[in-house]
C-alpha cells in the first residue's frame, strides 16, 4: 500500500527556542486512521503543520503521496488541497461572516466555477450535516457545529489526506462521540485521517494505528493494543493507560488472564470477564456433580 | 461624539461626505497597493479595526455615554499611515452605526471627518513630532491621544455650528455654544482617554 | 457590554424579506426625513418604522425602547442649543443665566422641533435597516453595488473579528472585576488599559493564526459571497413604494407646518 | 453544617433568549467537594457565575455563606471577596505583563499594603507551586502553568470558597491530575471546592458530591455512586458512565455482581473482580475438598 504522508528525520525549531521535533521517521498509509498520542508539547501540533506545509522542517523531508513536499507557491497549492488541515480551534478557523461563504473560500480560491463552488459547498455541508445552516454567522454556532462547519470547509477541497489536531478538545463527551463517528465514515470513504490527541481512550478506540509521542521524538509507532499495553512506555509519555486496559494489565498482573487480546472495548471487556467468571462457574459445576456421583 | 442620524442638514450631509471622499479614495487605492504587495496585511488590518470597533464599544472608567475614540485610529496612523487607517475609520463608524445604534448613516460623512480622518492625523503628527523633539514616549502618546480626542470634539462642535449658525454671532457664537455643552463631558473624557492609551501602550511595550 | 443589534437582526421575523428591499425602505425612509422641512413627516417616519419593526419584525418592545433613549442625550442637548441660538419670530421665553440671557423664540423652537424629529424619523429608520438586516446580507449588496473587493472583504473580517475580540474583552473584563478591578475609579484607572492591552496583543496574534488558517485552504486574494435570495415579492415592492409616496407626500404637503 | 453557597429557585436569562437556568435548587454545604457536572449547554457556566454575584438571577436568590446576595457595590465586594471564580480560560484571566502582577492585581485593588500584598501573592504562588515565575509574561507559560497561576491569582485574595470552571479543560491527562490534586490540597486546607466538568471520570474520582445539570435544571444531586450508577439518568444528560463504573454495571447485569458497592477506581474495581474469580475458586475448591472427602 502507498504511504499517504512520509516524515523522513523531520527536525524542527521556532525561532530562537529549542528543537520542537528531533528527527521524526513516521509514514502513515493510505486509507488508515493513525493517532498522534502524547502530552501538550510534545510536538504534535508542530508535526500536524508540516503535512499540508504550513511548515517548512528545519532539517529532513515530508513526502504527501509518495512526492517530496516542495515550498514554492505553486506545489504548496498543490499540496494543501490534497492533505486538509482542521485547526484545534475552530474560532481561527471560521473567519467568513456566514457558513456558506467560509465553506466556500477554498473552492473559490482554489479558481472553481459559480456551480462547481455551489456544488462542492452543498456536499461537504451534506457530508458534516449541516444543511440549512448556510445562512449563520459561525459565533452564532455552538462547539460542536462550528467543528462540524469548519470540517466541511476542508473537505470543500476534497483533500485526499484529513489531518485534524485534537479534534474534541472541549467538546463534550456526547459531540466528541458524533465527531469522531463523522472521522470515521469520511475514513469508509477512503480517505487517510491522521489526528492528534492526549485523550488515550479515544486513540485505543479509533486508531488502526498510534505514534506515541514525547518532547519531540517518536517513542512508539504501533497498534493501539501494543502500545498502551505498555505501562512504562505510557509513562514516560505522561500519559496513563486507557480504563479497560489498565484493568486488563491489573487482573492480568494477579494471574486471573493470561494470553488473552487485551479487550478494545468496554463490551470484549466485560466478555472476557463472564468467561472468566463463567469457565469457573463451569468447572464449580463438575465439582459439583463429582461430589453427587462420590456420594 | 457621535452626530446621530438626521441631526445634519441634507446639504451638510453631502458636504461631509465630499470633504472626506479624497481620503477614502486614497486610502482605497494604497489598499489594493498594499494588498497586491503583502496579503497577510488584510488579516492584520483586520484586528486592528475589530480591536478600535471592541476598544469604543467598551465604556471607559466612570464616564457613562458613548466615546469617540479617535486614538484607536490614531493607533492605526501610527501603524498603517492615515489614509488607510480612514478606510478602517469608515467601517468601524459603519459598524458601530448599525451595531450600536451609534452615529448614523447621512452623518456618516461628517463622523468620519472628525473620527476617522481629523483625529488621527493630529495624533499622527503630534505622534512625530513628539519622537522628533526627544519628548518621553509614553507623554507623547498621552499628548497624541488626549489632543486627538479634543480635536475630534472641537472639530465636531465645528460641524454642527456650521449646520445651524446663531443668529446673533453666527459661526462664533454657535460653535462656543456647542463645544461648551459638550465640554462637560469631552474634557474629562479627552484626559482620561489620553492617559489610558499611554497606559495601554505601556503595556504593549512591556509585553 | 453593549447589545449588538446584529444579534436581533439574526432572529427578527422580516430575516427572510428580500435585502434590497428592506435596504430601499430605511433608506429611503431616512432621506425623506432629512429633506422634509416641516416636522410632520419625520414624526411620521419615526412613528411608523418603530411600529413596523416592533409589530412586523417582532423586536421586544422593551429592549426598542431603550435602545431610544441612546440618541436621546445627544438629541436634547443639541436641540437645546439649537432652541436658545437660532431666532426669529416672537419671543417664546427668556432664561437668564448668569449674566447672559437665553431667549428662545418661535423660529428657534420650530427649528429645534424639526431636528429633533428629524434625528427621530432617522434613528427609527437606522433602527429598522439595524434590527431586521444582518450584516451578512449587506456584504452581498456592498459587492453588487461594486465597492471595491478589498473593502469588503476588510469589511468581512473586521465583522468577523468583533465578534471574537467582544467574546475575548468580556471574559477578561469579567476575569479583572471578580478581583475588584473595577471597584472604584482608581482601580479602573489601573484595570482598564491593561484590558485595552492584553485585548490588542490577544488580536494581533488572532490575527496571525487567520494568516495561516487562511493560508492552509489555499487564499489566493480571494472571498466567497453568498448571493442567493429569490428577490423581492411584487407585493412587498409595492408595499415599500407605497409608504415611501406617502411619506414623500406629507413631508411635501406639511413643509410649511410650524408648530410655534 | 453551614452551607457556603446555596441557590434558591435561581431562574436565568440572558436578554432575547430562552432561559437558561430553570429552577436550581442547589446547597454547597461547607468545606465540601462538589462537582458540576453536565453537557455543554446545560448551564453549569451560567450557574457558577452566580457564585460570586457576576450575574443576578432573573427569580430566585443566592446565598453565599448564609447570607442573601446583595448587587450594590459593596456586598458585591465582599461576596467576590469570600468567593474566588477561576474561568475556564486561562488566557482571557491573565492579562497583567508578569505572573508577580496578575496575581497582585486583586491585592492591590482591595487597597492592602505593599507589604502585604507581597506576602499575599508569595504565599499564593507558593501554594500553586509557582515560585520563581513572578516576572515571567504569562502568555509564554505552558497551560498547566497558566491554569496555576490563575489560581494563585485567586487565592491572593484569600477565599473561602473556590469554584472553578472546566478546570482540566485542554490540558493533558497528567498535567489535568496535578491541577486535581492541587485543589485538593486547597479543600484539605478548609476551604469549601465547585466546580463544573463534562469529564465524568473526574467527577466520580474527585467529588464528594455530584450535581447533574442539563438544559437548565438539576437532574439529581447526590453522591457520585449514586448517580453514575442510574444510565438512564446519565443518558437524559447526553452523558456516559466512567469506565469502571460502566464495566461494574455490565458485569452486574449479567449477573456476576450483586449488591456490592459499586468501585471507584481501576484499583477497587480489580479487587472486585479479584474476589469474584477468588470467590469461586474457593467454592472450587470446597467442591474439590469435598470429593476428597467422599473418596
Amino acid at each position: 500500500m502507498r504511504e499517504a504522508i512520509e516524515f523522513q528525520d523531520v527536525h524542527f525549531a521556532y525561532p530562537n527556542r529549542p528543537e520542537s521535533l528531533r528527527g521524526i521517521d513516521v509514514a502513515v498509509r493510505e486509507g488508515s486512521k493513525v493517532a498522534l498520542v502524547g502530552p501538550n508539547g510534545a510536538g504534535k501540533t508542530t508535526l500536524l503543520l508540516m503535512c499540508n506545509g504550513m511548515l517548512r522542517p528545519t532539517r529532513g523531508a515530508v513526502r504527501v503521496g509518495g512526492v517530496p513536499v516542495h515550498y514554492d507557491a505553486r506545489s504548496l497549492r498543490e499540496v494543501r488541497r490534497k492533505v486538509g488541515l482542521v485547526f484545534q480551534n475552530s474560532d481561527a478557523q471560521l473567519f467568513a461572516p456566514t457558513v456558506w461563504q467560509d465553506v466556500a473560500f477554498g473552492p473559490l480560491n482554489l479558481g472553481m466555477e459559480k456551480d462547481e463552488i455551489k456544488e462542492a459547498v452543498d456536499r461537504a455541508l451534506h457530508q458534516v450535516g449541516m444543511n440549512g445552516y448556510e445562512r449563520r454567522p459561525p459565533h452564532h454556532l455552538s462547539g460542536g457545529e462550528k467543528k462540524r462547519v469548519a470540517i466541511a470547509g476542508v473537505l470543500a477541497m476534497e483533500p485526499e489526506v484529513l489531518v485534524f489536531d485534537e479534534p474534541t478538545s472541549a467538546l463534550d463527551p456526547a459531540t466528541a462521540e458524533e465527531v469522531m463517528d463523522l472521522l470515521d465514515e469520511l475514513n469508509h470513504e477512503g480517505r487517510t485521517v491522521l489526528l492528534s490527541t492526549h485523550d488515550v481512550e479515544l486513540a485505543y478506540r479509533w486508531a488502526d494505528e498510534v505514534v506515541l509521542m514525547e518532547s519531540g521524538t517518536v517513542l512508539r509507532h504501533g497498534s493501539p493494543e501494543t502500545i498502551f499495553s505498555d505501562t512504562a512506555l505510557l509513562h514516560q509519555a505522561r500519559l496513563k493507560p486507557p480504563a479497560v486496559m489498565d484493568l486488563y494489565r491489573e487482573l492480568s498482573d494477579r494471574g486471573l488472564f493470561n494470553g488473552e487480546k487485551p479487550p478494545r472495548s468496554a463490551l470484549a471487556f466485560t466478555d472476557l470477564v463472564e468467561s472468566l467468571a463463567g469457565g469457573r462457574r463451569y468447572q464449580d459445576r463438575c465439582g459439583t456433580i463429582s461430589i453427587w456421583d462420590a456420594a | 461624539m457621535h452626530i446621530m442620524e438626521g441631526f445634519l442638514p441634507p446639504a451638510w450631509c453631502l458636504f461631509w461626505f465630499l470633504v472626506s471622499a479624497p481620503f477614502v479614495v486614497y486610502g482605497m487605492y494604497q489598499l489594493r497597493i498594499l494588498m497586491r504587495e503583502k496579503r497577510e496585511a488584510l488579516p492584520l488590518l483586520a484586528v486592528a479595526g475589530a480591536f478600535i470597533f471592541v476598544l469604543s464599544s467598551l465604556k471607559l472608567p466612570s464616564v457613562s455615554g458613548s466615546c469617540s475614540h479617535p486614538t484607536g485610529t490614531g493607533l492605526g496612523a501610527v501603524l498603517f499611515g492615515p489614509f488607510i487607517t480612514s478606510i478602517l475609520g469608515l467601517i468601524v463608524l459603519l459598524y458601530q452605526a448599525v451595531f450600536l445604534a451609534h452615529g448614523g448613516l447621512t452623518t456618516l460623512g461628517a463622523n468620519l471627518f472628525s473620527m476617522g480622518i481629523a483625529g488621527p492625523l493630529l495624533a499622527y503628527a503630534v505622534y512625530r513630532g513628539g519622537q522628533k523633539v526627544g519628548l518621553n514616549t509614553y507623554l507623547t502618546v498621552f499628548l497624541a491621544a488626549a489632543l486627538a480626542d479634543l480635536f475630534t470634539y472641537v472639530v465636531t462642535a465645528a460641524q454642527l455650528a456650521l449646520a445651524f449658525p446663531a443668529e446673533a454671532g453666527g459661526f462664533v457664537t454657535s460653535f462656543l455654544a456647542f463645544a461648551g455643552v459638550y465640554a462637560v463631558t469631552q474634557v474629562p473624557l479627552a484626559i482620561i482617554e489620553g492617559a489610558v492609551i499611554a497606559l495601554t501602550f505601556k503595556y504593549i511595550i512591556d509585553v | 457590554m453593549e447589545n449588538i443589534l446584529d444579534d436581533y437582526a439574526h432572529q427578527n421575523a422580516l430575516r427572510d424579506v428580500d435585502t434590497r428591499l428592506k435596504l430601499v425602505l430605511g433608506g429611503g425612509a431616512i432621506i425623506v426625513g432629512i429633506l422634509s422641512t416641516g416636522p410632520v413627516a419625520p414624526l411620521f417616519i419615526a412613528v411608523s418604522m418603530a411600529a413596523i419593526t416592533v409589530f412586523l419584525a417582532r423586536i421586544p418592545g422593551r429592549f426598542y425602547a431603550t435602545l431610544l433613549t441612546i440618541p436621546l442625550s445627544f438629541a436634547v442637548l443639541s436641540a437645546g442649543v439649537i432652541l436658545f441660538l437660532q431666532g426669529g419670530g416672537e419671543t417664546l421665553f427668556a432664561l437668564p443665566v448668569g449674566g447672559i440671557t437665553l431667549t428662545a423664540t418661535t423660529g428657534s423652537a420650530d427649528q429645534a422641533a424639526l431636528v429633533l424629529a428629524r434625528t427621530f424619523g432617522g434613528m427609527c429608520s437606522l433602527f429598522f435597516i439595524a434590527l431586521t438586516t444582518p450584516m451578512v446580507e449587506i456584504f452581498a449588496v456592498m459587492r453588487a453595488l461594486r465597492l471595491p473587493a478589498e473593502f469588503v472583504d476588510l469589511a468581512m473580517l473586521i465583522y468577523h473579528f468583533i465578534f471574537m475580540l467582544i467574546g475575548e474583552a468580556v471574559a477578561t473584563h469579567n476575569a479583572q472585576e471578580i478581583r475588584h478591578g473595577y471597584a472604584g475609579f482608581r482601580n479602573s484607572l489601573r484595570s482598564f488599559p491593561m484590558l485595552a492591552g492584553a485585548l490588542f496583543v490577544r488580536a494581533w496574534e488572532k490575527g496571525e493564526d487567520l494568516i495561516l488558517a487562511m493560508d492552509a485552504r489555499c487564499y489566493d486574494g480571494k472571498f466567497a459571497l453568498d448571493e442567493r435570495g429569490d428577490g423581492p415579492s411584487p407585493l412587498s415592492t409595492a408595499g415599500v413604494a407605497v409608504y415611501l409616496a406617502a411619506a414623500g407626500a406629507i413631508a411635501l404637503l406639511t413643509g410649511g407646518v410650524q408648530p410655534f
